[in-house]
């Protein structure tokens, strides 16, 4: 048995989570309710030290260093008072009445995103995709290589046509859709293999947690 | 056909207790069981043995403790495997816990008798430049300036002024790339950037979920993936210092094994009912 | 006004960054770190605002004595337990170096509550492969048969059932193959799918068309 | 007699001729010695040729801060006296000035970016519009010589990346689809949408949530506001939204990210006025929870199980609690649509959901519901891109297989 309260109070925790498993219960209710707010509290400081001071506070104390130094304006490190001014504005939705100027930041963001992600991706994830699996279909005197290559190209370009949403999946065409779901459902199944390891190997770690480390029946 | 119709009724709990059993009792087993090494394993491990002593490997930290039990273990394992091997370990991450889970696994590592003698030092041997908030434009801005995207490391010591760190300006002095991964941002931002922008050499740790997704940037992208805690006991096995997750491996194929059985099962009972069903309706 | 404004400011955003990706020269490279730093600062800001929104429900719980106030208190507690060391206790920036009680918490707390309710998960996957997963078709018979290469193949149970075949049919092998050619393909036609629908609703937002993301009037 | 003298001194001279030779001979020979001697030292101690050819110019596709060097091999490298080891870059602004080591590239290498930082606080500032010359210093074991010192020359940033056209290519292909089937949409032209299950079903789950007289859940994913999973998933919400306006059935939300919160009550309540009934809109039932990805599937849990909604949908971006959220829905007896382009998560959806939008079908649906011509405009110049995609994939597979290189460079994208 541990001697360590840390481990007690991890354990209660631990077991109080769990037994969600049997029904729902006061003792989950209340594991829960700390969850919520540790975790609550956990991302208010981490955002504060990780976010605001670094990307805030001191790009604003080097504008304000470098102004009094060197008299100039630095407007690198001024934008960054700009994205402070526009995280402010986010909080206004409190005021009812003025609550619409949030939508501003929000603009911002989402153009942000769409800016970046639409470039980023038709690059990584449709460019260079496309690049990878153009491929020799024939690999002289590998047999193994060359089938691996054919279902690799004819997987891809299935799987595309079931995802075409302005012909109906008839004739030849649904017929190549069908071969295109066929690939996509060994994916998902593959992926789903992965997870249950993924899932089993963490309540292996919680189990041996209880029974090594609090109970210490392992040794 | 009446045992059929009760197992389908079965009580959840019932399933819930089976696993309960399945994965505890294997632990209690100290039976090592044989263990595979596959292609992509190795191509990481052969990556890594391949470096000379000195190369400095950047090691990121993209998970937080929620996957600790996939991925702490192929930390422990790579960090011993560096540490043998007198590479120098730069470690970063782009998840603000993901310092700290490093920060866990250095403690475990200098325990192993081997590696203690070596007597390691922080900022000549090591370096944990922290977690830096930006995602995948932190791996952008690395490409250009290590430093500058890192003044500070994880306890507020200047970065150039750091011995490890001398001479250390963006990829091109970095000789590896390890990423421990449980999604974003984690392995496909570096490939995206890292890899595809600045010409790094990249190998991944990924939590078993996100594996499958990997496989696509395989070989010309990403030099090989460690999927899920199975990974992490090869590269253990492979690295002949077997150790947390080798000991996990009966558990988890026990639990396979009952995942099997259960969909077996269900799809027996759903087929056997099924032509009743069709009858009575 | 109130619509147009933000429909507008999207689209200069946007169309600037996308711009900026082809001109390396100043200040257009500094474009992508700017704005995404304004997006990391505008997100920590609204953290505030769901942190408020989370007290003002837990605390109408408590006032009103609806059902279950008493964990409302302890929402409300547990937010304090934590935020009070991390802000007043544990050394500024260094909050999260071990030995801080911030980390106290965060270790004996916050990592066995969210890695126990991770590890639900390992029970509810095998309760739905009992019920959910059925062979009730043909695409559900290739999701269930690659799940089950996969699953005895990439663990040692998988050699123990198969090492009496050939090494190139081995349960081990077969996973391999089944990741690194079918489950490739399929994986890039979604990916590659996935990247085209996510260009064209870009596309539709720096356009001003998809716009319920803004609200309404 | 006087023959007799001449003929001695004669033999005589000779002798000494032959002794002076001898000796001269064996000078030579020493000599010869003693100078092969010297080169051996020599190759030791005698730095190698020099680089040639030193050339700065403007490193290409930048932002005016990098200089690139390129120079040609020392005759000492890999040949000659192949006694070369590295070659250091050396700067100066001068051409008589100091000159500053900039960087070292080893052996066989002739190229060299010099590059520095932007901010002029830096220590390491590049300026440019500034004269540099440059020499290269080829270096043996201490010892080295150096080449020629450059022509000046300046670093300035380009406004094209002349590396990133195919991209270019791209964006303006797709761009023109896109515009050129929302106008055809707009003139009224019908476009042909094939149809989605997933989307087929919704009314039909609003209308069982209003028979019960229970609510709707609607769950946006874990997401934050800028995902476009999430985005397309607000799309969807107004539309449905709007029906749940229609039929007086209340609809949960709650929110794990603050800023998709905030949206989501400007989503409704716009929704519930465009329906006409702008006093049903209740504020209170969109909240946020938590932003953990745990605590707030906890939280949704307990909504399901307390509050038994009839429909639940599950659409934008999920990870690890789609599962919990899907079986605890499941037990609870709703019926439950779920969508998002996390594709490890998608195999539970469609095991233990009742419909599942796939990855692009998610994006896609808030078109389908909407029936916006401009909206389907864009799915049909979506698919015209995808098309165009299969049909690159058909033929760089042939160019692959008979080995048309210069097929397979037009896909070659410089970042």
């Amino acid at each position: 048995m541990s001697t360590n309260l840390g481990v007690w109070i991890a354990a209660f925790l631990t077991l109080g989570i769990m037994s969600f498993l049997y029904k729902d219960n006061p003792i989950y209710k209340f594991c829960e309710a700390v969850f919520v707010g540790v975790s609550a509290g956990y991302w208010f400081v981490t955002e504060y030290f990780t976010v605001f001071l670094p990307k805030v506070w001191d790009n604003v104390e080097t504008a304000i260093n470098v102004l009094q130094a060197e008299g100039r304006m630095d407007w690198f490190h001024w934008s960054y008072l700009l994205g402070g001014i526009l995280g402010v504005l986010m909080l206004l939705r409190l005021v009812p009445k003025i609550g619409w100027i949030s939508r501003w930041p929000l603009a911002v963001i989402v153009g942000t995103t769409s800016g970046l992600w639409l470039i980023n991706y038709l690059v990584s994830n449709a460019m260079v995709q496309v690049r990878q699996t153009i491929i020799p279909l024939y690999v002289a005197g590998n047999l193994n290589a060359s089938i691996g290559n054919i279902i690799i190209v004819v997987g891809t370009f299935c799987g595309l046509i079931y995802f075409f949403f302005s012909k109906e999946h008839k004739g030849v065409f649904g017929g190549a859709a069908k071969v295109g779901i066929w690939f996509i459902m060994i994916t998902f199944g593959a992926s789903f293999g992965y997870t249950v390891m993924s899932r089993m190997s963490l309540l292996i770690a919680r189990m041996d947690f209880l029974v090594g480390t609090w109970l210490g029946l392992l040794k | 056909m009446k045992l059929f119709d009760r197992l389908l009724a079965i009580d959840r709990r019932i399933i819930f207790l089976l696993v309960a059993i399945a994965v505890t009792l294997p632990l209690f087993s100290k039976t090592i069981l044989h263990i595979e090494i596959s292609p992509m394993v190795k191509g990481v491990y052969d990556a890594v043995n391949n470096l000379p002593p000195g190369s400095k490997v950047l090691v990121t930290f993209d998970y937080d403790p929620a996957s600790a039990p996939e991925l702490q273990p192929m930390a422990l394992s790579f960090f011993r495997h560096c540490f043998s091997k007198d590479l120098k370990v730069i470690i970063m991450g782009l998840w603000p816990q993901g310092p700290i889970q490093a920060n866990i696994a250095l403690e475990d590592v200098f325990r192993i008798p081997e590696i203690k003698a070596k007597n390691l030092k922080y900022g000549e041997d090591y370096v944990n430049l922290g977690y830096m908030a930006g995602n995948e434009v932190v791996i952008q801005r690395m490409g250009s300036d290590i430093q500058a995207t890192f003044p500070v490391d994880y306890s507020g010591n200047k970065t150039s002024e750091l011995p490890l760190m001398k001479g250390i300006k963006n990829f091109d002095n970095i000789d590896f790339v390890y990423n421990l991964s449980a999604g974003y941002p984690g392995t496909m931002e570096w490939v995206q950037f890292a890899v595809d922008r600045f010409h790094a050499k990249l190998g991944a740790g990924n939590t078993a979920v996100q594996a499958p997704g990997m496989y696509p940037y395989i070989p010309r992208q990403l030099v090989g993936v460690l999927g899920g805690m199975k990974g992490g006991a090869e590269y253990e096995i492979i690295d002949k210092h077997p150790a947390r997750a080798v000991s996990y491996m009966l558990s988890q194929g026990v639990s396979h094994a009952v995942v099997v059985f259960f969909i077996i099962i269900g799809n027996l009972a759903f087929f056997a009912t099924r032509g009743k069903r069709k009858t009575s309706e | 006004m109130r619509r147009e404004v933000p429909l507008v400011i999207t689209g200069i955003v946007g169309i600037s960054l996308i711009i900026s990706f082809f001109i390396p020269h100043t200040p257009f490279n500094l474009l992508e770190t700017l704005f995404t730093d304004w997006f990391l600062i505008v997100a920590a800001f609204a953290i505030v605002l769901g942190i408020l929104n989370l007290l003002k429900i837990s605390l109408d719980k408590v006032y009103k004595k609806k059902k279950d106030w008493f964990f409302g208190l302890v929402v409300v507690f547990s937010f304090f337990f934590i935020v009070i060391p991390g802000f007043g206790f544990s050394g500024g920036r260094g909050f999260q170096n071990p030995g801080t009680p911030f980390f106290w918490i965060y270790f004996y707390i916050y990592i066995p509550l969210m890695s126990t309710m991770f590890a639900l998960l390992a029970f509810f996957v095998a309760s739905a492969s009992y019920r959910a997963f059925r062979a009730r078709n043909k695409e559900a018979t290739m999701l269930l048969l690659a799940a089950f290469f996969v699953m005895l193949g990439r663990v040692p149970i998988g050699y123990y059932l198969s090492f009496w075949l050939p090494e190139n049919y081995q349960l081990a092998a077969v996973a391999d193959w089944i990741m690194n050619f079918p489950q490739t393909a399929g994986q890039r036609a979604i990916m590659i799918g996935i990247a085209l629908g996510i260009v064209s609703t870009c596309l539709r937002m720096i356009l001003g068309i998809e716009r319920a993301y803004i609200g309404g009037e | 007699m006087k023959d007799k003298y001449i003929f001695r001194t004669g033999v005589l001279l000779i002798f000494l001729f032959m002794f002076t030779s001898l000796f001269l001979g064996m000078d030579t020979c020493l000599a010869q010695e003693m100078g092969e001697a010297e080169i051996l030292e020599d190759s030791l101690a005698q730095p190698p040729a020099p680089p040639t050819n030193v050339v700065a110019k403007d490193a290409p596709n930048d932002n005016g801060h990098a200089l690139l060097v390129t120079w040609t091999l020392s005759a000492d490298d890999g040949v000659g006296r192949n006694n070369v080891v590295s070659y250091q870059i050396l700067r100066s602004d001068s051409p008589e000035g100091e000159f500053e080591v900039r960087g070292l590239v080893p052996a066989g290498e002739n190229i060299f970016s010099d590059e520095g930082a932007k901010e002029k606080e830096d220590a390491n500032y590049f300026p440019p519009h500034k004269d540099f010359y440059y020499k290269v210093r080829a270096r043996s074991d201490g010892i080295f010589s150096d080449s020629e010192v450059s022509a000046p020359a300046q670093a300035y940033g380009q406004w094209y990346h002349t590396g990133k056209t195919p991209v270019l290519f791209a964006v303006i292909i797709f761009s023109t689809f896109a515009l050129v089937f929302i106008t055809v949409a707009r003139k009224g032209k019908e476009l042909y949408i094939r149809p989605l299950a997933g989307i087929e079903a919704v009314d039909e789950a609003i209308g069982r949530a209003t028979e019960m007289g229970k609510p709707i859940l609607y769950i946006l994913g874990l997401g934050s506001a800028d995902m476009i999973a999430t985005i397309a998933s607000f799309t969807i919400l107004s539309r449905v939204s709007k029906k749940t306006a229609e039929y007086q059935t209340p609809i949960l939300i709650p929110c794990c990210d603050p800023i998709v919160m905030a949206v989501a009550q400007e989503t409704v309540r716009a929704a519930y006025l465009e329906a006409g009934r702008p006093d049903d809109y209740k504020q209170e039932n969109i909240y946020y929870l938590t932003s953990m990805q745990f605590a707030y599937v906890a939280g949704v849990n307990g909504i399901m199980i307390r509050e038994k909604p009839a429909t639940n949908f599950y659409l934008g971006k999920f990870y690890a609690e789609s599962l919990l959220l899907a079986e605890t829905g499941s037990l609870a007896g709703s019926i439950q649509i779920s969508g998002t382009d996390e594709i490890a998560q998608i195999p539970f959806f469609v095991a233990a959901t009742d419909y599942t939008l796939i990855g692009e079908e998610l994006y896609a649906a808030s078109a389908y519901l909407g029936r916006e011509p401009v909206l389907l405009g864009t799915l049909k110049g979506q698919d015209w891109a995808k098309a165009l995609v299969m049909i690159f994939l058909i033929l760089g597979a042939l160019a692959a297989t008979f080995h048309f290189q210069w097929f397979l460079n037009l896909l070659k994208v410089q970042l």
